[in-house]
């Protein structure tokens, strides 16, 4: 059976449309399907994001449009999966569309409908807190953006048809049926939040000022209920004393979720953080276990939150929560280390609510035949972390566990990667390429400009007197042609464009109506077609920034409007054709670092039928992984390892440079050149052409210099205790203890290693397999077994391994004693619970020492032109949403060169990594950006402040005829303008944006 | 001072005739009291003409702009600086450059000269033991030299070259002295004030561009009053451009203005055009902890950032 | 009515950045919410695009005010063009405050693709800061 | 002294308005309070208008047209008893049910017009003066008429009001039946929402309050003030004026 070049991504969250957006860029159709009538998931409901506190919807927003309106994306929104059958290659899905009851094709999204419904409806996405009609989008930037009519609450008056002047409202609209032809699935439908009402102890539904983490959020959101103010629902006051009470529905066996739900913990600290930026009176106090602040750059989060924030951790579960009636604040119990009960009053309690699998995980499981762990979230293994039980679907984001954005992010773009390989064969064979007309040449030509005034229905037309904006746009020089559309979004309008540009010999065209961040794309397609450059295109927005912001005041409305004519018409008639150069693309990939990322993404790489050079420092492959044995599942890393490493050797496509080290490299994204160094006896240098470039370095182990490692032979590291076990065959261990965070969390490592913990438990719960009455003690700061590796801890108490809490402050300490002519390690901690020294004899001491990054991450880097962190690892383009990419296109992370982090993380990143590399290459040629800046030679000084400035390290300095000048890489340039408005000369202008166009702007006023 | 000029001289003859320069830049005597010009040395036997003392005013740093050849160049404090800055925007090679770094004893303001003559010629001066001796037709005057001092170098906390290549005569003490004094004054007062202040001055202002010609960090190949495509501003005097011009001159030199005190010097309007730039010197030093020209690595403030930058005037 | 008695209202030049302030004012007016209709807006695509010239130019033709808004730090969508931008303006401003321009004629902002209402109070503020300093004289060329 | 109550009528054209003529014609005697406005059908009588009369002081108020069935433009008066009905329910908290009435006169009832006529006028003297008479106002009652009135003014109650008949009679765009009752429940919580909604705004206008002081003006759980709150800052209509304290203190924006 021949397999299809298309796949269908489920759920249009931010794992489901970084799949999406993947797999469309490297040549695959994709549906995506949604039950919800807009995508965006959770993550659109987020007001910031940790560590970095980024506007959550500013960073997605660009990612969802980029989404919706996409050539190769479908979106499938208000649709559930009815049936599945077939096979991986090609699955026949049928899918149900629920109704909308409003033609998807006419509603332009005006929202006059949702504004005069006289229904009114609890908001879900503000979680109820503030209400919306009963025709409704889910948020203001929904995409797609379009209206849907709940029918629950609908009263059927008329009243929206009657307003829709688009003649949108479809009452009759029945649910209809798809059938899908896909080459494979993608499963990414999120999670659903605990509902806190099952913990009554904490009494959330009973006592107003108790309220959900996630109901917080919505507080907290500039676009919330309270618009960015924080109230205590009962009589919106700002609550002074707030308390987080974590793992509410997480690490509770109690209500079956025995695992961590791995976010909690940093998300009610950013919670904390943010409700303190808000107003600095607010005391937040969070209530927790342990911080697990394990993520790359978490425990500085922490800390600022601590020491700059003053939120308070107190570490304690909770035992009660009273309501004062009178005031309706809340009495919390509580106990904390030293075992006083104490109780305290606060205003507001958040309840921050654990990750559920979604309550459609069952039905799925059910109707494609995958299976479910025992929580009901996609089962998958630790080397196939994006692989479900069956061939061809694939998991990604928090279906599969629970996990924060930026893993949710790197596993979508694995999964993509994950597709990429099962269906290599079939890319390209189902994307329809667009064609245009010839585009005219309008170089010289005097601007004619054709104006498109909208009414938007009543949108603008209700406020603004448009007649007499036409009218007065045909006043205004180099207008040919002025006049007004009913909705010019609508697709007859675009025609009557069409045919105008024909009739009028338009050249420039501007629309006078919404914004450009919505329609701006659109219009350009529609003058495209017309045979003009897209970028001949202005736009006034009188809507959004005019008549609905001034909806009282009509003649000063129509006065901006007619300014803002004015403006666009100035800009217009200095607008030029912009061209997306096309760069060629070497379609060979490049991968620095032999460990389990550079393999994976080597044999992914090559999978999909490409070149790749593998550069290992080392006389062999496997890096770090070389001193794994086994994993907390019992799987053979070893023997993975071989097998990965024999396919490795096996593939044709694969060359591998062992004992080899990056010299030097130069060239840009599609067009790299490497020179390699080979130290085989003699130093040979080879020169290595390349489209794309992933750096996985990995990480090492700390050699510790604290507690007699090296000095005394009892002394040993995790992968040397894990080592022992394995050579071992029947060893007695005797007393066992495990130090944490040696070398982590402290001044000259500040950050966590992430995978110490996990670590730890595997290893204590071996030594308890392999030797029963031996004692394990883990002395800990903070146990930090996110996720499903929760359970395992769990496990490890229940095998009798003892875990003892130390302060940083008061570190356990180890001293010989000699007794009986022999010397014994005895190691004494102090236990805050207790509040007493515990000394416990060692027969093995052993640390859990940190992973550091390889010495040479910083000559790489400058190398590469690519940033580190101040830890000394690959700093990504963007924590949250570009976790595998640098800001400089084409070279790409994974794996421990990025952050420690455990097997089955790295090589979700290195499946990642791979994913955002064929986006570029399976690309013929690369299309820059239209909108980039741009050099007068004649003005440049080469002064290099320029270069300075550029975050995409996009302008170089050149030698010409006429002496030094600065040249913008119009593949690398992103088109932001900081060059342009930096250069004291004006030698840097910016395409799009002019100098000119901007001072004419600015001339405009009268 | 005359062991400083001494060792300038050897320095320069090492140079040329090591052939490590193809040229000296320094000063010579002018042929006015008072005055020294700028002269050009490329043979070791001439490097006698090259003179030391507190008139050697002109930034010869504007000399090295886009020179092709192997340049050994005096430098006072301030001229060194200019030099770094240069060097750092690559607008001087620093392989192609030698600094011959010398200590200022602080720089003769010919302008305090003259209004002390009240328009009689001056024929003679001489400066000896912190006195400086003007004569003339029928006149003899001795004042303290600190009268004469320019304002630029009362405020200088860098006469002795932070940077150079070779360091001749001896280093002096810095002074400690407040920098930004001059114009606390005028920032005290209130905005309408400022501006009246400003309004008179910069009206004096023929838009002669001497101060633009006598900077050395005015290297544009066309300068923004010049451009066309789009003409941001004005050539004219209208008050309004005149006000932009020094607006704009005094924006282009944040984080890179030395205080060499040209411009003032240069202007024939006597405009303090020290007073509009001292600010951006100021602005530098409290936002970005940023004193120009003491370094060749460091990244001007305009040309990075920090994420927690001062901000109080955005809302 | 004689074009003296006219009653003046404020005209102010805005630099919106695409990524965030200007979604920000476009959330605004999705919310409707309501202000003063004194302003116009440039959208750019990063605040880190404006050019000091912009500004003093608008001051130059006689623009009563100009703000400039962009990304928080940290939100830039072009990683840092805002950190940059922000230390151009920084400079600028207390530049223009030196010669004496008013300063309640030089905004700047950090508005969010989410704060409609911070948008609609920054205008808010603005224009009441401008129309207490009457129409610009200082730096108009006439 | 003896309370003289003011009454205005609002009469239709082809019935009452001839009923009332017949009565002067039959020379029937009726009390002399009754100030008749014409019009040419009850349909035309704006929900605002007899909300207005009672604010200007007047004690009663009573529309009169042609019985079911009569209307001389068919369904007029069916469309002036659903307004009447829903100004009344809007009035009911502040007391002022009563003083508003409805009845159905032909041209031929001269002297059931006297008997309505007479029969209100003595209701009225029961009630006693208006509550919004200028010599004695009850403050809070003036604000409340105040807000029913900008309740009415604004384009949701009437959109209901307008759709009422038509959706009982015939059912919705879905072809669903809607009772009456469940019409109602969704007719009356959006008379109460929206009359909260417009007293919240009446007495913000006034002065900046906060959401427990409101409360306590308003005889509402803060909860509910709130709710209404963040209705009215997500339309544009209200803002933070300032924080005192930890407590948000709000103000109107202008219409």
């Amino acid at each position: 059976m021949d397999k299809l070049g298309s796949v269908m991504v489920i759920g249009g969250g931010v794992a489901g449309v970084q799949a999406s957006l993947d797999l469309a860029d490297s040549n695959f159709k994709v549906y995506l399907v949604d039950s919800l009538p807009s995508i965006g998931g959770t993550m659109a409901q987020l007001d910031k994001t940790f560590p970095t506190n980024d506007c959550a919807m500013c960073i997605l927003a660009p990612k969802l449009v980029a989404a919706g309106r996409h050539q190769n994306i479908s979106l499938l929104t208000n649709a559930n999966l009815k049936h599945v059958e077939g096979k991986a290659g090609h699955f026949k899905a049928t899918l149900t569309r629920r109704s909308r009851r409003v033609d998807e094709d006419k509603c332009t999204g005006c929202g006059v409908c949702a504004q005069k419904c006289p229904v009114e409806a609890l908001d879900k996405f503000n979680e109820g807190l503030s209400k919306g009609g009963a025709v409704y989008v889910r948020y203001p930037q929904a995409v797609p953006l379009i209206y849907i009519i709940n029918k629950e609450k609908c009263l059927g008056c008329g009243i929206c048809e009657e307003v829709c002047k688009a003649g949108a409202i479809r009452y009759d609209q029945k649910d209809e049926e798809l059938q899908l032809d896909v080459g494979s699935i993608i499963l990414a439908t999120g999670f659903d939040e605990f509902d806190p009402s099952l913990k009554t102890e904490y009494g959330y539904g009973r006592h107003l000022n108790v309220v959900s983490s996630i109901e917080f959020e919505r507080l907290l959101s500039a676009s919330g209920p309270h618009a960015g103010l924080v109230l205590r629902p009962s009589d919106g006051d700002i609550p002074r004393k707030i308390a987080f009470i974590q793992c509410v529905g997480s690490r509770d066996a109690t209500c079956g979720t025995d695992y961590c739900s791995s976010v909690c913990c940093m998300y009610a600290t950013k919670e904390a953080v943010i409700a303190k930026e808000h107003m600095n009176q607010i005391e937040p106090t969070i209530f927790l276990m342990d911080v697990r602040a394990y993520g790359k750059d978490f425990d500085k989060y922490i800390e600022r939150a601590e020491n700059e924030y003053g939120v308070r951790f107190v570490r304690c579960r909770v035992s009660s929560i009273e309501e004062v009636p009178e005031t309706r604040n809340l009495k919390i119990k509580y106990e904390p280390e030293d075992g006083k009960l104490i109780q305290e009053e606060f205003n507001l309690v958040v309840l921050t609510v654990g990750i559920k699998p979604s309550e459609s995980n069952k039905e799925l499981a059910e109707k494609l035949g995958v299976e479910l762990d025992k929580f009901g979230f996609f089962k998958t293994q630790t080397f196939t972390p994006i692989s479900t039980s069956k061939p061809g679907i694939f998991v990604c984001g928090v279906a599969s566990s629970p996990k924060d954005i930026p893993e949710t992010v790197t596993q979508a773009s694995a999964a993509s990667t994950g597709v990429g390989e099962l269906l290599a064969s079939a890319r390209g064979t189902l994307v329809k390429k667009k064609e245009y007309p010839k585009e005219r040449d309008v170089r010289g030509q005097p601007p004619r400009i054709g104006v498109f005034i909208c009414h938007c229905g009543i949108n603008i037309g209700g406020v603004i007197d448009v007649p007499s904006v036409v009218e007065y746009a045909q006043t205004l020089p180099n207008v040919v042609h002025a006049c007004d559309n009913l909705y010019t979004c609508s697709s007859d309008t675009q025609e009557i464009v069409k045919n105008r540009i024909q009739e009028y010999g338009l050249n420039r065209v501007i629309v006078a109506s919404c914004s450009p961040r919505t329609h701006e794309p659109l219009f350009q397609e529609t003058i495209k077609e017309a045979g003009l450059n897209r970028y001949l295109f202005e736009m006034a927005n009188i809507r959004d920034q005019c008549s609905w912001v001034h909806m009282h005041d009509h003649k000063a409305a129509t006065e901006k409007a007619k300014d803002l004519m004015r403006m666009a018409v100035a800009k217009a008639r200095e607008i030029e054709p912009l061209e997306r150069v096309a760069l060629g693309v070497t379609r060979r990939g490049l991968v620095i670092g032999g460990g389990l990322a550079g393999i994976t993404a080597a044999l992914a790489l090559a999978k999909q039928g490409f070149e790749v050079d593998l550069i290992e420092k080392n006389k062999e492959l496997g890096g770090f992984l070389r001193k794994i044995h086994y994993t907390l599942e019992n799987d053979d890393t070893q023997e993975y390892l071989r097998a990965m490493i024999d396919n490795v050797y096996s593939n044709e496509l694969i060359k591998v440079f062992l004992n080899s080290k990056v010299e030097n490299v130069s060239g840009y994204v599609g067009n790299f050149k490497t020179t390699v160094t080979l130290d085989s006896g003699s130093e040979v240098k080879r020169e290595l052409e390349h489209g794309i470039i992933i750096v996985a370095t990995g990480g090492e182990e700390y050699h510790p210099n604290e507690y007699l490692y090296g000095k005394d032979h009892r002394v040993l590291t995790q992968l040397e205790l894990e080592n022992r076990i394995t050579v071992a065959a029947d060893e007695k261990f005797g007393n066992v203890v495990m130090i944490q965070c040696v070398g982590s969390r402290n001044d000259e490592h500040p950050y966590c290693s992430r995978m110490c913990c996990g670590e730890a438990v595997k290893n204590s719960l071996k030594v308890k397999e392999k030797d029963p009455e031996a004692n394990v003690y883990v002395l800990f700061r903070d146990i930090r077994t996110y996720g499903i590796m929760e359970e395992d801890y769990k496990r490890a108490r229940e095998a009798g391994v003892i875990f003892i809490r130390y302060e940083e402050e008061n570190k356990p300490k180890l001293a010989k004693i000699k007794s009986e002519g022999k010397e014994d390690l005895q190691v004494s901690v102090f236990e805050p619970i207790i509040q007493e020294d515990i000394i416990i004899d060692a027969d093995l001491l052993v640390l859990s020492a940190a992973v550091i990054p390889p010495q040479e991450n910083g000559t790489l880097a400058k190398m590469l032109k690519v940033p580190l962190n101040e830890d000394g690892f690959f700093l990504e383009a963007h924590a949250k949403l570009r976790p595998v990419d640098f800001a400089t296109e084409g070279i790409f992370v994974c794996g421990m060169a990025h952050s420690p982090k455990p097997i089955e993380e790295s090589i979700s990143q290195a499946k990642a990594a791979v994913s955002r590399a064929c986006t570029l290459l399976t690309k013929d040629t690369i299309e820059a950006e239209g909108i980039i800046a741009t050099v007068n030679p004649n003005r440049c000084t080469a002064c290099e402040l320029c270069m300075l400035v550029c975050a995409y390290n996009a302008i170089e300095i050149e030698e010409t005829k006429r002496g030094k000048v600065a040249k913008v890489n119009s593949a690398l340039c992103k088109g932001c303008g900081a060059c342009a408005a930096t250069c004291r000369c004006s030698a840097i202008d910016l395409k799009g944006f002019t100098d000119m166009q901007m001072n004419l702007i600015i001339n405009t006023l009268r | 001072m005359h062991n400083v000029e001494n060792s300038i001289r050897e320095a320069a003859k090492k140079l040329l005739s090591e052939k490590k320069v193809d040229l000296i830049v320094g000063y010579e005597r002018g042929t006015l009291p008072l005055r020294t010009t700028p002269c050009f040395v490329d043979k070791a036997e001439d490097v006698r003409k090259l003179v030391w003392n507190e008139n050697c005013d002109a930034n010869l740093s504007k000399y090295l702009l886009s020179r092709k050849e192997n340049v050994g160049v005096v430098a006072k404090g301030c001229d060194a600086r200019s030099i770094a800055v240069c060097i750092f925007e690559k607008q001087i090679d620093k392989e192609k450059v030698v600094i011959i770094g010398a200590p200022c004893l602080g720089l003769i303001d010919k302008k305090k000269v003259k209004a002390k003559l009240d328009g009689r010629e001056l024929l003679e001066a001489t400066i000896e033991d912190e006195q400086i001796r003007l004569k003339g037709e029928g006149f003899e005057l001795v004042f303290p030299k600190k009268d004469f001092i320019c304002n630029s170098c009362l405020t200088c906390r860098h006469r002795n070259p932070p940077i150079y290549d070779v360091f001749t005569g001896e280093k002096v003490s810095e002074a400690e002295v407040d920098e930004f004094g001059e114009i606390a004054d005028l920032e005290a007062k209130p905005a309408k004030e400022r501006w009246e202040h400003f309004k008179e001055e910069l009206d004096k202002c023929i838009r002669c561009y001497a101060c633009r010609e006598v900077c050395p960090l005015c290297y544009c190949k066309t300068c923004f009053v010049d451009q066309t495509m789009p003409i941001w501003f004005g050539k004219t005097n209208d008050l309004s451009d005149t006000m932009i011009y020094h607006l704009v001159r005094a924006f282009h030199v944040a984080g890179r203005c030395v205080d060499c005190g040209a411009c003032s010097r240069a202007c024939p309007m006597n405009i303090n055009l020290r007073e509009v730039v001292k600010k951006t010197e100021k602005i530098m030093k409290e936002r970005y902890d940023y004193t120009a020209g003491l370094s060749l690595e460091k990244i001007p403030p305009l040309g990075e950032f920090k994420i927690d930058d001062s901000q109080e005037f955005i809302k | 009515m004689k074009p003296a008695e006219k009653e003046w209202t404020p005209k102010i030049l805005a630099f919106l950045c695409n990524w965030c302030s200007y979604a920000g004012a476009d959330l605004a007016g999705i919310s409707r919410m309501q202000y003063p209709p004194n302003i116009r807006v440039v959208r750019v695509p990063c605040s880190g695009r404006v050019n000091p010239y912009f500004i003093i130019k608008a001051l130059q033709r006689g623009w009563d005010g100009v703000l400039v808004s962009g990304c928080h730090p940290g939100d830039c969508h072009y990683i840092s063009g805002n950190l940059v931008a922000r230390r151009r303006f920084a400079v600028l401003k207390d530049l223009l405050e030196y010669l004496g321009i008013e300063s309640g004629r030089l905004n700047f902002s950090w508005v969010s693709a989410a704060e409609g209402e911070k948008f609609a109070t920054v205008v808010k503020e603005v224009v009441e800061k401008v129309k207490a300093l009457g129409p610009a004289e200082r730096l108009v060329k006439r | 002294m003896k309370f003289n109550p003011k009454i205005l009528g609002f009469l239709c054209n082809w019935c009452s308005y001839a009923g009332a003529d017949l009565a002067g014609i039959s020379r029937i005697q009726y009390p002399p309070n009754l100030r008749i406005i014409r019009v040419m059908c009850t349909g035309r009588i704006d929900p605002v208008l007899p909300l207005e009369a009672l604010a200007n002081g007047a004690d009663g108020v009573i529309i009169m047209g042609c019985h079911p069935g009569d209307c001389h433009y068919m369904t007029g008066n069916y469309e002036a008893e659903r307004k009447i009905k829903m100004l009344k329910k809007l009035i009911a908290p502040l007391g002022l049910a009563e003083r508003l009435h409805v009845e159905w006169v032909s041209a031929s009832e001269g002297a059931r017009f006297a008997e309505v006529v007479e029969n209100f006028t003595n209701q009225i003297k029961v009630l006693g003066p208006s509550p919004l008479r200028q010599e004695k106002l009850d403050l809070s009652k003036w604000e409340g008429i105040q807000a029913a009135k900008e309740a009415v003014e604004d384009f949701r109650l009437r959109a209901l009001v307008a759709r009422e008949r038509k959706i009982i009679e015939e059912g919705n765009v879905y072809g669903e039946e809607i009772s009456q009752e469940e019409f109602d429940r969704k007719m009356d919580d959006a008379l109460t929402a929206e009359y909260i909604r417009n007293r919240i705004y009446l007495i913000l206008e006034k002065e900046p309050t906060s959401i427990k002081q409101l409360s306590k003006r308003l005889n509402l759980s803060s909860k509910h003030v709130l709710d209404h709150v963040v209705l009215l800052r997500r339309r544009g209509l209200v803002t933070v004026d300032k924080i005192e304290d930890m407590t948000p203190i709000y103000s109107v924006l202008k219409r």
